[in-house]
């Protein structure tokens, strides 16, 4: 056996680990092992507030939302938040270091905490699952996991907004990669033998949660993002975002229609990937969650009892 | 090491730019006995890289001339290229500066003949030109190099192609074997004049400098411009050499932003406009936009801006670009918003020259805690270590040429008095 | 819309902005160069870009900011924010500004106020965000003949999510101590309602 | 004298010159035809040992006078330097064996003739001997006691050189001791610093090698470098002295807002320019002019006579920095307060951005827009263009104009009754000016007694030229050069700070320190006798035998340096030391009554005879080159280094500068059998580059006189052409020579061929 130690971890899973991003949570669950990570869930955890909480809750409710959350973690252990959604990052994240720079806002979040008791006062990380993946994992013991090699299958990195930005390239954030063009994603899909395309709208953005709700707003921002997979001839689109994945594939019959196109793109996660190269039946790597079946990966991953 | 306590009367100047060139020519010319360190293998600097000079659109070359042959008629004044300083300590009157050499592999013996140059087969990157184009490997650093004397690359060193070079010189002049050197000098006074190098264009993620080919920086522009450079002067774009007929200057590429450099780099904007007239100049249809925050003609370089805004195929937009793309035909093509007009424009050029700022590397050549420098990089409090050290030109601030003049001009009178003792 | 209210530049608009909405005491750093109105991905239907709402904010037009529809089609990619070279963090900025426009009946029906409605209600209520109560509950909130057509329209898509195994149905996931996060809530409101200065 | 001495040619054939033609030829020339008296070769010249042989001649005797037949003379000048023997260079490098084919008969001819050319000038020149009375003052004369003044007057002492200090006022510190802070000039550059020219006026009152003159003008000076004869007139009493070099510092004045009605200048008192706000700042309790309350809201106009053509066309750089430190002062005093800045390009260049953000972040607003009107109340009308609206920005309490600076290049207070001195970008244009101010004869005693009598003169220099500096058509002082700033073209004269370039206080300091250490080396070079800037060591000077004068004045009235002036019976005068032996005197003379131990019209003269002109023209044409060694020679030789190859049939000679070149030279070239004649100087006009100043722009005056001479003669005027040559035009520059040998072909031989 490996003598690498386990690498341990607070996980938060997120909402959308229950319903539109669950094959994220379930191949990211599913591959940290294989990494001698561990994940230890956050107990009763809560609602970040995502994008939108805060426009009808307000700048502090919305704050306090992810303090819960930070308080319940370092009651249970001094270790690194983990999340794989870039929302629950970009809220959790922000909230703790506003607290650890910010006396007044550290107060505030404490106040309100104590309506239940609860305090945070302690100095955790929030991270990333990529950037953990970058930093802490290493490319190498990635690529050294690889059984399967996804040979053939052409990759188009979306890494999208929020996974990156405005995080990735601070000091908090790990410096792990680049704001316009990051890497770390092909980078991730070449580790498990697959082929990452050139593609140009690797951070161009999908509309967020505008889209959830006014899809008219931004169809042609979707379509751009998989036109361009398409004409660079990818198999599928690889995303590390769980509203990223679903905009991007849910919409595509809509795109179809306003545009005359003719997309049938699947759009996976990193994690999807790595599951399958990894060795992974098609259903430890959650390959029947995708809406648009990602047939080439589907035939890859090795079947169950195999 | 030097007899500690040993006193001179002498003057170092590192750095041969145009403020090393200058402080050590004016001194001299006052009757100081002056050493003058050059890290590369010529003197001239980042000016011998100019196409030519706002506002008056003439050749640096032309000044570079006049300051060359001060030099050579000068025998107060010492050159040493290829060398750097890589400590100093000491007082005023009596500081003891370590320098250290990097070989030549030519020595003074070379009569500039060319022959060697002739009977290199191998390339390497000319950094005269960015890297835009390649020299061979026994090359002179440019056309207006001095001394006038070549160099050998050290990539070849040991190879075929170095005894090819030497069996080719016919005076004795190449020395295959020199070895980098390092000597103590005791020195009265140290001028820094250290100069800059362009901000790295590759740090401007939205710009693309390193996905887009016809996005290039404003030092290469001089370079496409100059009948020296590897065009010959022709502004060719460099994905296809196309004519560069539409092109737009981005201003403030780096500079004033406090994800790179927080000052204002002071030359860039009228550097842009120079390049304006390098374009009308050379193409009767040629069309310009240029990209500005605030457009900063300081004093009476206002006349140059305004000479250039009258011209009717220069437009000013007063927009930082958000981000470049490329579209099918390779057009660099910008995004952003006119703040004027308020208008979102998607504009697409034939090249655009981003206008980068100027970064002081004194850092970089400077043994440590010899100077303070503020927080961008520029040498304060010049008068530090023993009230004998200064600093000149770019070294000291964001300056243009006239600046650096008289900047360096100062530091020689200043460096003078350090060791009279005045 | 801007020009029903003029400029005149009293600056307690401003003042007010950057005491109460995080991330604005560092807008008057804003030296107008537009590198966020020109990255704005959905830049075209905003009435004016966060560079302009800047300026009016400074000449004290609350109204015309406030009503801008530029805080609803802020898709939060945030390259205004790590481009800015005044490190302005516009995004946080433009949320906040959001929120106060729904506090103050300046959002109107805009799906994204209904839309925040829906997810607020869904995670004070079960402490997470049940997506199917929270589309359904945002598409009725524009009433119910708009409702059924919503619902309509995006039938197909909640069915393939169904079929993925990707939207939850039956009885809504919900945390174990919900009346502590209320709890939370409630004060964190009250907390706010004191505004800025006060308790400080 | 020059036929005497024993010349030596040393043959260099190294460097390709031995392939390209026969040394020995060259040799037989040497010593055959010509007079040398020996001729060695060598195949490493510039190596020691070569050196060697030639520093032997000259040691046994053999050797008086040396010419060097091998590169340019813009290399190994520090190999080939021997004292008191400087080299005839002869270059057979560059201009030969580079530029043209190998072993061919029209290259061994060309070489041939470099030969004899090189022999003609060792013949007809001699080293100079220099000057026998050099000016020995070592005093600096600094005119001006604001910070500018001071500075270099305690920077010149502190390097060891009295100073005579001369301010107009009672005293000294100028517009810098009216600021209650400074802008900042030293790290973090956030806030303003304190005004510490207090320390710097003490310091000059401390200094026992200064010694100042507070209500004093200069009524009168007279002399050159080393010896300036100045007049001063000091409250009343009259105080000579002899001077070594000068320092302009008259520093500036504020553009006058009265002129700026459209500003709301005298519509109401609390309207003020930023020069009347700093003396309210510095009154400690901040109180409107009209009712002494507070100023609660506050609007700066940036550009208030700047940047505008009906006002000034420059801008004057500090007012951005100006005002942002006046708004930051404001915000301190009077917490509360609104402060607006009203700017069209905010101009905080270099560090001082930081300047700029410490405003922002103090609360200060910058608004980008033009300023329609500001009403007696004090509404400011704004066309806001980062709004796209008109904005009307009522209820404020004081308006500040930031007007610009003017340089005081002359007396301000003469200004209304003194005729400015004309502009001169056009580098003709000062000869005219100052000519038209020449004070007559009678007038120049009247110039002793105090009723004012020069015409808003600084210095009231006794020259031919006139008693001004030159000043360009901005109004500040001359200085025209970017890689030599304090150039002027007043030998021995340097101005700093203000009245050369709109600046602040910092850079106003440092540009001082650089114009005292010019001042010293004209001091110094005085003292030595030889040349300033730009042939600094040159040791000849022009030597004048009145015989042949004519008394035409051309070269008193040509001079770009204003270094001759004219004797009571009206022959020229040769001020020295004021001359940078550019030779344009030489060139203006209709005879040959000026000339320079190394470089004379006869000399010259002897050089084109020299060359060996065939009788039949139809395959060797001969063309003349007189090419300015400042950028054309070196574009030639840059040529030569690259290969270029062009016409054999050219005769390169070069010149110190265009404007010497006389048209006996050029009559001499017709009728000794030349085809034509270049001539190649530097760029003439508005952004002229020659580095004494107008050598090209007087050149094409006096080509109608040589399309004259050409009449006379019943020659076609093609056959003498000028060109402007950049330096960087090593390709063009041969294409010239070509083109023109081409046009000769057309017009066909000179008819005096062979005569």
């Amino acid at each position: 056996m490996r003598e690498t130690p386990k690498k341990r971890y607070t996980y938060y899973p997120g909402c959308s680990s229950l319903g539109s991003a669950a094959h994220l949570d379930k191949s990211l669950r599913a591959i940290a092992p294989e990494l001698d990570v561990e994940l230890e869930d956050i107990e009763d955890w809560n609602c970040c507030g995502a994008s939108v909480g805060h426009v009808e809750g307000g700048a502090l409710p919305n704050m306090a939302l992810s303090g819960r959350n930070l308080a319940q973690a370092a009651s249970q252990a001094p270790d690194d938040i983990v999340t794989g959604c870039a929302s629950c990052y970009l809220n959790t994240h922000g909230v703790n270091e506003k607290i650890k720079t910010d006396i007044r806002a550290r107060r505030r979040v404490n106040e309100a905490l104590g309506a239940a008791d609860l305090c945070y006062d302690d100095d955790l990380q929030v991270r990333h699952a990529c950037e953990v993946l970058v930093n802490d994992v290493g490319l190498d013991v990635i690529r050294d996991r690889v059984r399967n090699p996804l040979d053939g299958l052409e990759v188009a990195g979306y890494v999208g907004c929020q996974t990156v930005r405005p995080f990735a390239d601070t000091d908090s954030g790990g410096r792990y990669d680049t704001y316009d063009d990051p890497a770390f994603l092909d980078n991730f899909a070449a580790a498990c033998g697959a082929e990452p395309v050139a593609y140009d709208p690797k951070t161009a953005c999908c509309g967020g949660s505008v889209s959830v709700h006014s899809p008219d707003k931004t169809l042609h921002l979707i379509k751009e993002i998989v036109a361009a997979a398409h004409d660079s001839g990818a198999d599928v689109i690889a995303t590390p975002c769980p509203l990223c994945q679903q905009n991007v594939e849910m919409y595509q019959a809509a795109i179809n229609k306003r545009f005359g196109t003719d997309f049938h793109m699947p759009v996976v996660f990193y994690s999807q990937l790595m599951a399958v190269a990894f060795g992974l039946d098609g259903t430890a790597a959650a390959l029947d969650q995708n809406m648009i079946p990602p047939a080439k990966l589907v035939d890859l991953a090795k079947k169950p009892n195999e | 090491m030097a007899a500690q306590g040993a006193r001179s009367e002498t003057i170092l100047v590192v750095g041969g730019g145009i403020a090393g060139i200058t402080t050590a020519v004016e001194a001299a010319e006052a009757g100081a006995e002056v050493v003058l360190v050059e890290r590369g293998p010529s003197l001239g600097g980042r000016v011998a890289q100019l196409s030519r000079y706002f506002p008056k659109l003439c050749h640096p070359t032309c000044g570079l001339e006049i300051n060359y042959q001060r030099i050579r008629g000068n025998r107060r004044l010492r050159v040493i290229t290829m060398a750097t300083v890589a400590a100093v300590t000491g007082d005023r009157g009596a500081y003891t500066a370590r320098i250290e050499t990097r070989p030549r592999h030519v020595t003074a013996r070379c009569t500039g003949c060319g022959d060697c140059a002739r009977a290199s087969q191998t390339r390497v990157p000319n950094p005269y030109n960015y890297d835009l184009d390649t020299v061979p490997a026994a090359h002179l650093a440019h056309p207006m190099a001095y001394p006038m004397r070549y160099v050998i690359a050290d990539s070849v060193i040991g190879t075929p192609e170095a005894d090819r070079i030497e069996a080719a010189c016919r005076y004795g002049a190449v020395d295959l074997g020199e070895e980098p050197g390092a000597f103590d000098m005791v020195v009265g006074a140290v001028v820094w004049a250290t100069g800059w190098r362009p901000y790295d264009a590759a740090k401007l993620q939205p710009y693309g400098y390193e996905r887009h080919a016809n996005v290039i920086t404003n030092v290469e522009m001089e370079r496409l411009a100059a009948t020296t450079g590897p065009t010959l002067g022709q502004i060719l774009r460099p994905s296809d050499a196309k004519p560069a007929k539409r092109v737009a200057m981005i201003q403030c590429a780096g500079s004033r932003d406090h994800n790179h450099l927080p000052y204002c780099s002071r030359i860039c904007c009228l550097a842009s406009l120079k390049h304006a007239a390098y374009l009308r100049e050379a193409y009767a249809d040629a069309e310009v936009d240029i990209y500005y925050i605030d457009i900063r003609a300081h004093d009476k370089l206002e006349s140059f801006h305004a000479r250039i805004k009258a011209d009717p195929r220069v437009r000013f937009i007063k927009s930082k670009p958000a981000s470049i793309s490329e579209n099918e035909a390779g057009d660099p093509v910008l995004h952003g918003e006119d703040t004027l007009t308020r208008d979102l424009y998607e504009t697409a050029y034939d090249m655009v020259v981003l206008a980068i700022g100027m970064a002081p590397t004194a850092g970089d050549a400077m043994p440590e805690a010899a100077l303070e420098t503020d927080e961008y990089g520029f040498i304060v409090a010049a008068e530090t270590l023993g009230g004998g050290m200064f600093s000149a030109g770019v070294a000291a601030g964001p300056l243009d040429v006239s600046l650096s003049v008289q900047s360096a001009t100062a530091a020689a009178l200043k460096a003078i008095q350090a060791v009279r003792g005045g | 819309m801007a020009g029903a209210e003029t400029a005149t530049y009293d600056l307690g608009f401003a003042k007010w902005v950057a005491g109460n909405i995080s991330g604005a005491d560092k807008l008057s750093m804003c030296m107008q160069c537009g590198m966020c109105s020109g990255s704005c991905p959905i830049g075209t239907q905003m009435d004016h870009g966060p560079r302009k709402l800047i300026m009016m904010i400074r000449a004290g037009m609350r109204d015309a900011v406030l009503s801008a529809n530029t805080l609803w089609n802020c898709t939060q990619c945030y390259n205004c924010t790590v481009r800015c070279p005044r490190g302005i963090p516009v995004t946080e900025i433009l949320q906040g500004l959001a929120t106060v426009a729904v506090a103050e009946g300046h959002a109107g029906g805009e799906p994204t106020a209904r839309f925040s409605e829906a997810f607020w209600w869904s995670l004070a209520k079960f402490g997470r965000t049940d997506e199917r109560l929270v589309t359904s509950r945002f598409y009725f909130s524009a009433g119910l003949a708009e409702g059924v057509r919503k619902s309509r329209e995006n039938l197909a898509i909640a069915l393939r999510m169904i079929k993925a195994r990707r939207m939850h149905l039956g009885a809504p996931h919900k945390i174990k101590r919900r009346k502590n996060l209320q709890a939370i809530l409630a004060k964190a409101r009250e907390i706010e309602a004191r505004g800025a200065g006060e308790g400080d | 004298m020059a036929e005497a001495a024993k010349t030596a040619v040393y043959l260099c054939a190294g460097c390709g010159i031995g392939e390209a033609v026969s040394i020995e030829a060259l040799e037989a020339v040497a010593t055959g035809e010509s007079k040398a008296s020996s001729c060695r070769r060598h195949d490493h010249l510039c190596d020691d040992a070569g050196v060697a042989t030639i520093q032997a001649d000259i040691d046994s005797g053999a050797a008086e006078r040396i010419v060097i037949a091998a590169c340019s003379e813009r290399v190994n000048a520090d190999r080939f330097r021997f004292d008191g023997t400087p080299p005839i260079r002869c270059d057979l490098r560059e201009r030969v064996a580079w530029s043209q084919p190998p072993g061919a008969e029209d290259t061994q001819m060309l070489a041939a003739d470099y030969v004899r050319m090189a022999l003609a000038e060792a013949e007809k020149s001699a080293p100079p001997s220099g000057q026998a009375d050099p000016g020995t003052s070592k005093t600096i004369l600094v005119v001006g006691g604001g910070v500018s003044g001071l500075t270099a007057a305690l920077e010149s002492a502190r390097a060891g050189y009295q100073v005579m200090l001369v301010e107009r006022a009672s005293d000294l510190g100028g517009h810098g001791a009216k600021w209650s802070k400074r802008m900042p000039h030293r790290p973090p550059y956030r806030l303003p610093q304190d005004n510490d020219i207090g320390a710097l006026i003490a310091a000059v009152t401390a200094e026992p090698r200064i010694t100042v003159h507070t209500r004093s003008r200069v009524v009168s000076t007279a002399g050159g470098p080393g010896r300036f004869l100045v007049t001063l007139d000091s409250g009343g009493t009259t105080i000579e002295e002899t001077l070594g070099a000068i320092v302009v510092a008259t520093g500036w004045r504020p553009y006058d807002a009265t002129k700026l009605g459209h500003l709301g200048y005298g519509a109401s008192p609390d309207v003020v320019t930023g020069v009347e706000l700093e003396t309210m700042l510095g009154a400690g309790e901040l109180a409107c002019k009209s009712d002494g309350r507070r100023p609660a809201a506050v609007a700066f106009i940036q550009c208030a006579g700047s940047r505008d053509p009906d006002h000034l066309p420059y801008c004057s750089s500090i007012c951005c920095g100006v005002s942002i430190k006046q708004a930051l002062m404001i915000r301190e005093r009077v917490p509360d307060s609104s402060v607006y800045i009203i700017h069209d390009e905010l101009r905080t260049p270099g560090t001082a951005e930081a300047f700029y953000r410490a405003a922002q972040a103090a609360g200060v607003i910058f608004m980008k827009g033009k300023v329609s009107a500001v009403g007696a109340d004090l509404t400011v009308t704004v066309e806001d263009v980062l709004l796209g609206e008109t904005v009307a920005m009522a209820g404020l309490d004081l308006v500040v104009l930031a007007t610009g600076m003017m340089p005081n290049a002359t007396a301000p207070e003469a200004e209304a009754i003194a005729p400015q001195p004309a502009p001169d970008i056009d580098p003709l244009a000062p000869i005219l000016a100052a000519g038209a101010t020449v004070p007559e004869p009678g007038s120049e005693d009247a110039s002793e007694d105090d009723s004012g009598p020069e015409i808003g003169s600084i210095l009231n220099l006794q020259y031919r030229q006139g008693p001004h500096l030159p000043i360009l058509a901005d109004g500040f002082a001359d200085s025209h050069f970017l890689c030599f700033p304090y150039e002027t073209r007043r030998s021995g004269i340097y101005t700093c700070g203000p009245v050369r370039r709109p600046m602040d206080m910092a850079e106003s300091a440092t540009d001082a320190t650089g114009a005292a250490l010019k001042a010293i080396q004209a001091i110094e070079a005085a003292a030595a006798g030889t040349a300033l800037h730009p042939r600094g060591g040159d040791l000849s000077f022009p030597r004048i035998n009145l015989d042949p004068c004519t008394k035409c004045r051309r070269c008193t009235v040509e001079c770009p340096f204003g270094a001759i002036d004219e004797s009571d019976d009206d022959y020229p005068v040769v001020e020295v030391a004021r001359c940078r032996r550019c030779g344009t005197c030489m060139g203006a003379c209709p005879v040959r009554t000026i000339s320079f131990e190394n470089y004379s019209v006869e000399m010259v003269s002897a050089m084109i005879k020299a060359v060996e002109v065939p009788d039949e023209f139809a395959e060797k044409p001969r063309v003349l080159v007189l090419a300015c060694r400042n950028d054309a020679i070196p574009a030639l030789d840059m040529a030569g280094i690259s290969g270029t190859r062009y016409s054999p049939f050219a005769r390169v000679v070069p010149v110190r500068c265009l404007g010497s070149v006389s048209a006996l030279w050029i009559s001499d070239a017709l009728s000794t059998g030349y085809d034509g004649v270049i001539l190649m100087g530097c760029k003439a006009g508005d952004d002229y580059q020659c580095h004494f100043v107008k050598g090209s722009a007087i050149t094409q005056e006096r080509m109608g006189k040589i399309a004259e001479t050409l009449k006379s003669m019943m020659l076609e005027e093609e056959r003498v052409v000028t060109h402007e040559v950049a330096i960087a035009d090593a390709r063009r520059a041969p294409e010239l020579i070509d083109s023109f040998l081409d046009t000769i072909a057309e017009i066909g031989p000179n008819p005096f061929k062979g005569f």
